[in-house]
């Protein structure tokens, strides 16, 4: 038992030289290691019994002289059948216990609070609806669950946080999502995993986990005037969107107001849901999803404004009439 | 198997490594049947893209194609269905044993509308575009609601038609040689698979374009 | 070769006015308003045209084996490569509504 | 005294190699066992040009702040390895060369079916490299070998046009390489020859030159769109204009996930010569091989998405695109198993060709298996773009496609030049190619699950023992690949002279003198047997 012990204490001290996996900070990574840990044992397993076989053959069976003649073996369907369907089984089974855990860690929890990252050749703008901008630093409190919007301004670059077990490539034009939810405190760091130019390994940070007061603490502290969606309704005044889309009265436009959240139907009779991409989409590209029942056209802000004060904007327009969509819902 | 069999005008016609003309003559015609299916994945890539881009953006790619004059779209469609006749008749020519004159006539005929598939392509309708600013990346300007999808469509519609006209160009050079080779008196009812794949190879051309017809110049009611 | 078969001159011709009747249908059939089945059509009368053209002008018709093969080969991957990269395409949106997210609404609704 | 009179009989005798001498004999050869040393003449030339990029790539990270050279130099180092080791080593290595040289001979023909379009096609894949080595001398290209849109059309400033122009030509060779072998062995099979009595070589080329053929031209159409776009700013995969760049990566996938097999397929091929004529037995499962084959060829179409789990495609499209993936672990899992129930009862050698195989197994199924991992979406979400995707490929591509090659070249290195090698030293760089080959890339699985990222010039400090681990692995690899360079060309001239059949191995490739005449054959064999039909003796009765 001591002997264990010690053991066990050599083997705790070799992990620190040589780590077999990242830190494990949210609450999925330790699923995925189960998951990992399991193939990693089936392929070990697998890959040595076939040497071990191979070495035995080799052995047992090796050629003793130039003109010996081999015993006649003839193939067995049962045998073939089973090292066909055996297998199969197998892989049915880590299929499904992948696809489950990916297809729940696919979709955020309702309640998460969103952070808004935008990529670009060389580096990561990250924004807390509050307005606190950071750079290549992301400041989020413990035990919280987390969703990252993100987009690129320029190629495509991945936002990955190894402790988290994320990744995700973000995307020129378009939004894509992770989240998380970190179970240590501490600082761990986050990278760019997708090939995006002369510095792409540099293009990294770190996420600082923290406890929700200091969090909290940090937040108003490093909150600027304006929080993003006071940003947004600036914007929003000062492009003339609030002429057509908030005063006007003659019912020629779409009003706003409690829309993020919602499905709208199209005029080709298709039915989307308003997220961030959806209203994204809208404001520049307004014509690619008209809208059932409007016949009048939206110029496209394209080029006008870059996606941080995009983002601006969503976070307006999701504020607009938020206590309405309480109401639709009684 | 006769002399004649074995040589034309004087050539030996069997390859050494063959060991006899019906073979030689399977294993050409199956190799064009491949390079064919790779044909139809080259131009592949392109309508898969096309597909999904105009799934997407459906009333810009409208906008788009009415933008194109179905009359040349059909004038053309209509030429390249009386030259792949005259190819098959070419090659008919050939395997009964025609006149020479006949069968030179026949692809004479066929390269001629070819070149007058291309005239129409190029002088009345590529011209027009570009005259009408409507060429991606090179002369484009189009001021109406879903520009950047007519673009989209624009650009398929040239790379689309451009590597069509491609093919028809390769195909009426090749057609033009194998006249020279028929005058030539290479050819006889022994001996026409360089004739025969040529074949092939222009009725695959005909059939993308009627894909392309439909999918670039009927899209949605006029 | 001599083996091969000879194709009548009525077989071309017929072929070839056939496809000069389906040409003149499909360009008629664009000038009505049918929403999806123009498409469907155009591209239903695309696949007749082209299987003629495959049957009796490439003689797929007299060629039984390989030569079938070849052409079903092509149009089978070209149909994978269609359909598998749409279902990417066209799902990327099917990410479900959440629980809390309310119903349909007009947009016509005043703010106050 | 009998050594003497076999090297008089081999330098009187009238064979390919000296039927006629000079340059032009060779540049306007058609025949295909020359035109398969022309092959393996360029592709061991560009193997080098590639392994001398990735021994600086293996400099450059002994230090986790970048060894020798500028992050932007690097990017260019991996591209261009990349770029040739696919495209100019691998996909034309086993099909190109062994395939050339041997497809005619197994099937008892006297040459491919088109010998002129098989000298375009090494032409071809001439004008292709020339592409590529202009790109190299002058300055690169930075976008890795996947050519990621917008990236490589819009923002990258290196040689795209020109790498891309390389590819794409290349790929024509491939693809009429392909074309040539399909119609061979369709139509020039020697009488008696029917396809189950095909040696699996045959059949697993045959798959390959399907893939060849079906998916290459989608890359060469991809190629042209990207060209284009860099070229013209048309917006093709522009989202500004409602482009979708995730487009060009299906398009690309759509390829280089079956290139894939297109590398690894030939490999298994050879391993299933190696393996019964060296365990003197039929292939056990002849069958199931056979087809296993074409169930890696046709499944290897519909999995390509598993390249797109993290890069915002559809989660659907990817829960599809992982069971089908899982799928061709079955094939390839039969393949191996039946390899090893091969050896049961046979007559097993140690001869090299025989140790690459065995190299082979071991280092197939490791890769395979890890294979599962990046199949798997939850783990590959982790896993993507980390040095545990490097480790897994490079176990399929090198400890797989490589060691397949090297073993092939050894067992028929006799009947191409009709000499044998030292045998010896043979056997001392193949267990030298296996150690430093594991030593390289065992440690990069576990970087990639520590977050280690590919294509990374500079580096977390803590994954630096990993990393020299990794190079000093990578330099015994060196040395492994570079002894049998050098016995190899010293065999051509002081080799023993092998003779017909040095391996008493079974096939009509070993009824022919080596090297073999012009011809193949004196006169065209009639095949009355099975593929590997090695004589054994019945199962003694139980008693």
């Amino acid at each position: 038992m001591i002997h264990f012990f010690h053991f066990g204490k050599t083997l705790s001290a070799a992990w620190l030289l040589f780590p077999l996996h990242p830190p494990t900070a949210s609450t999925i990574a330790h699923r995925v290691d189960y998951l990992y840990y399991f193939l990693t044992a089936f392929t070990l397993f697998f890959t040595f019994s076939i040497f071990a076989v191979i070495l035995y053959f080799m052995i047992k069976y090796r050629r003793r002289s130039d003109d010996e003649v081999p015993e006649e073996v003839k193939t067995s369907i049962p045998l073939e059948l089973a090292w066909t369907l055996i297998p199969a089984a197998i892989c049915a089974f880590i299929f499904f216990w992948s696809c489950s855990l990916f297809f729940r860690n696919s979709r955020p929890p309702a309640n998460s609070t969103e952070i808004f990252v935008v990529g670009k050749q060389w580096m990561w703008q990250l924004q807390h609806a509050n307005g606190a901008r950071e750079i290549d630093e992301l400041h989020v409190p413990l035990h919280v669950p987390i969703k990252l919007t993100m987009t690129s301004e320029d190629v495509i670059h991945d936002f990955f946080v190894p402790a988290f077990r994320v990744k995700e490539d973000v995307l020129p034009g378009r939004y894509t999502s992770i989240w998380f939810q970190a179970t240590e405190l501490g600082t761990f760091p986050f990278e760019c995993a997708q090939m995006c130019g002369a510095l792409h390994s540099s293009m990294r940070g770190e996420v600082i986990v923290m406890k929700p007061d200091d969090f909290a603490h940090w937040l108003s502290s490093n909150a600027p005037a304006q929080t993003m969606s006071s940003t947004g309704e600036q914007l929003f005044a000062h492009l003339g969107c609030v002429s057509c889309h908030v005063d006007d009265t003659s019912g020629r436009y779409p009003q706003l107001a409690g829309v993020y959240g919602r499905q709208v139907t199209l005029r080709n009779g298709a039915r989307a849901a308003v997220d961030e991409s959806f209203i994204r989409g809208a404001i520049v590209n307004p014509n690619a999803q008209p809208l059932a029942g409007y016949t009048a056209s939206m110029p496209s802000f394209q080029g006008q404004i870059d996606e941080v004060q995009l983002l601006d904007l969503i976070a307006y327009i999701k504020t607009l009439g938020s206590g309405q969509k309480a109401d639709a819902l009684r | 198997m006769s002399e004649s069999a074995v040589t034309q005008a004087g050539r030996p016609v069997l390859e050494q490594h063959f060991a006899d003309l019906p073979a030689q003559e399977e294993a050409r015609k199956l190799g064009m049947w491949i390079f064919l299916i790779t044909e139809i994945l080259f131009f592949g890539g392109l309508f898969a893209t096309y597909t999904i881009y105009r799934e997407l953006y459906l009333p810009g790619f409208i906008q788009g194609s009415h933008l194109l004059e179905v009359k040349w779209g059909a004038i053309n469609t209509a030429v390249l269905i009386v030259s792949s006749l005259t190819m098959a008749l070419a090659i008919r020519s050939a395997q009964v044993g025609k006149r020479k004159s006949a069968i030179i006539g026949l692809l004479g005929i066929t390269a001629i509308l070819g070149v007058v598939f291309l005239c129409i392509k190029f002088i009345l309708e590529w011209r027009t575009d570009y005259l009408h600013h409507l060429v991606p990346g090179i002369n484009f300007d189009y001021a109406g609601p879903h520009a950047s999808h007519v673009q989209l469509f624009f650009l398929f519609y040239f790379f689309m038609t451009g590597l069509h006209a491609l093919h028809v160009m390769i195909g009426i050079g090749v057609v033009l040689a194998l006249s020279y080779l028929t005058w030539r008196g290479r050819f006889s009812p022994h001996y026409y698979s360089p004739l025969e794949v040529t074949g092939l190879y222009w009725h695959f051309v005909d059939i993308v374009w009627i894909f392309l017809f439909p999918l670039l110049y009927l899209i949605g009611g006029r | 070769m001599a083996s091969a078969k000879v194709v009548p001159v009525r077989t071309y011709v017929l072929t070839f006015i056939a496809l000069l009747v389906l040409l003149g249908l499909t360009t008629g059939l664009a000038y009505l308003h049918m929403g999806v089945a123009n498409t469907v059509l155009a591209l239903a009368i695309a696949v007749i045209k082209m299987l003629l053209v495959v049957l009796f002008f490439m003689h797929a018709f007299y060629d039984k084996g390989l030569t079938r093969v070849a052409m079903v080969l092509g149009l089978l991957w070209l149909t994978i490569l269609i359909v598998l990269s749409s279902a990417d395409v066209f799902t990327r949106n099917w990410t479900p509504v959440p629980h809390d997210w309310g119903p349909d609404i007009s947009l016509q609704q005043k703010t106050k | 005294m009998s050594v003497g009179v076999a090297e008089l009989a081999t330098r009187s005798r009238v064979h390919y190699l000296n039927e006629s001498y000079g340059v032009k004999s060779w540049l306007l050869t058609t025949d295909h066992k020359r035109i398969a040393v022309l092959y393996m003449v360029s592709i061991t030339f560009m193997f080098l040009v590639g392994a001398c990029a990735a021994a600086l790539m293996r400099i450059q990270l002994l230090d986790p702040a970048g060894a020798i050279v500028q992050p932007e130099t690097y990017n260019k180092l991996f591209s261009i390895h990349g770029i040739i080791m696919v495209w100019f080593f691998l996909i034309p290595s086993i099909p190109a060369v062994l395939g050339n040289f041997l497809i005619p001979m197994m099937i008892g023909a006297r040459d491919v079916a088109f010998p002129k379009l098989n000298l375009l096609s090494w032409y071809i894949y001439i004008i292709g490299a020339l592409f590529v080595l202009y790109v190299v001398i002058y300055g690169g290209v930075d976008t890795g070998w996947t050519f990621y849109t917008p990236y490589s059309s819009t923002y990258s400033n290196s040689h795209v046009f020109a790498a891309a122009a390389g590819v794409f030509i290349v790929g024509f060779s491939s693809i009429l390489t392909g074309l040539n072998f399909i119609v061979t062995i369709h139509k020039m099979r020697a009488p008696g020859m029917t396809w189950f009595r095909l040696p699996l070589f045959i059949w697993s080329l045959y798959a390959t030159s399907i893939i060849l053929v079906l998916a290459t031209p989608v890359l060469a159409i991809t190629l042209c769109l990207m060209a284009m776009e860099r070229f013209l700013h048309m917006g093709i995969f522009n989202p500004a204009i409602g482009g979708d760049p995730l487009l060009f990566q299906h398009l690309f996938w759509f390829y280089s996930h079956p290139a894939v097999y297109i590398m690894v397929l030939p490999g298994m091929g050879v391993i299933n010569e190696l393996i019964a004529a060296f365990s003197r037995r039929r292939i056990y499962g002849y069958a199931f091989v056979a087809f296993s084959s074409f169930a890696i060829a046709f499944i290897g179409f519909l999995v390509w998405g598993h390249h797109m789990f993290v890069s915002g495609q559809s989660v659907y499209a990817g829960m599809v695109f992982s069971g089908l993936s899982f799928l061709v672990a079955i094939p390839s899992g039969i393949k191996v198993f039946n390899w090893t129930a091969t050896l049961y009862k046979g007559s097993n050698s140690y001869d090299a060709p025989m140790l690459y195989a065995l190299g082979f197994i071991g280092l197939f199924t490791m890769g395979g298996l890890t294979g599962i991992f990046l199949a798997s979406l939850s783990i590959d979400v982790h896993l993507h773009d980390t040095y545990f995707v490097i480790a897994h490929f490079h176990y399929i591509m090198v400890g797989g496609s490589v060691m397949a090659y090297m073993g092939g070249l050894h067992f028929w290195w006799p009947k191409i030049t009709g000499r044998l090698y030292p045998d010896k030293w043979a056997r001392f760089a193949a267990f030298t190619i296996f150690i430093g080959f594991n030593l390289t890339f065992f440690p990069q699985y576990v970087l990639g699950y520590l977050g280690m990222l590919r294509r990374y010039a500079v580096y977390p400090a803590q994954f630096q023992a990993l990393n020299v681990l990794s190079t000093a692995g990578a330099s015994i690899l060196g040395v492994g690949y570079f002894i049998p360079l050098v016995y190899l060309i010293w065999s051509m001239r002081y080799g023993r002279v092998a003779g017909p059949n040095p391996w008493r191995a079974k096939g009509l490739e070993w009824e022919t003198p080596s090297p073999p005449p012009r011809e193949n054959f004196e006169e065209t064999p009639i095949v009355t047997e099975e593929a590997y039909a090695y004589p054994t003796r019945p199962r003694p009765a139980r008693v």
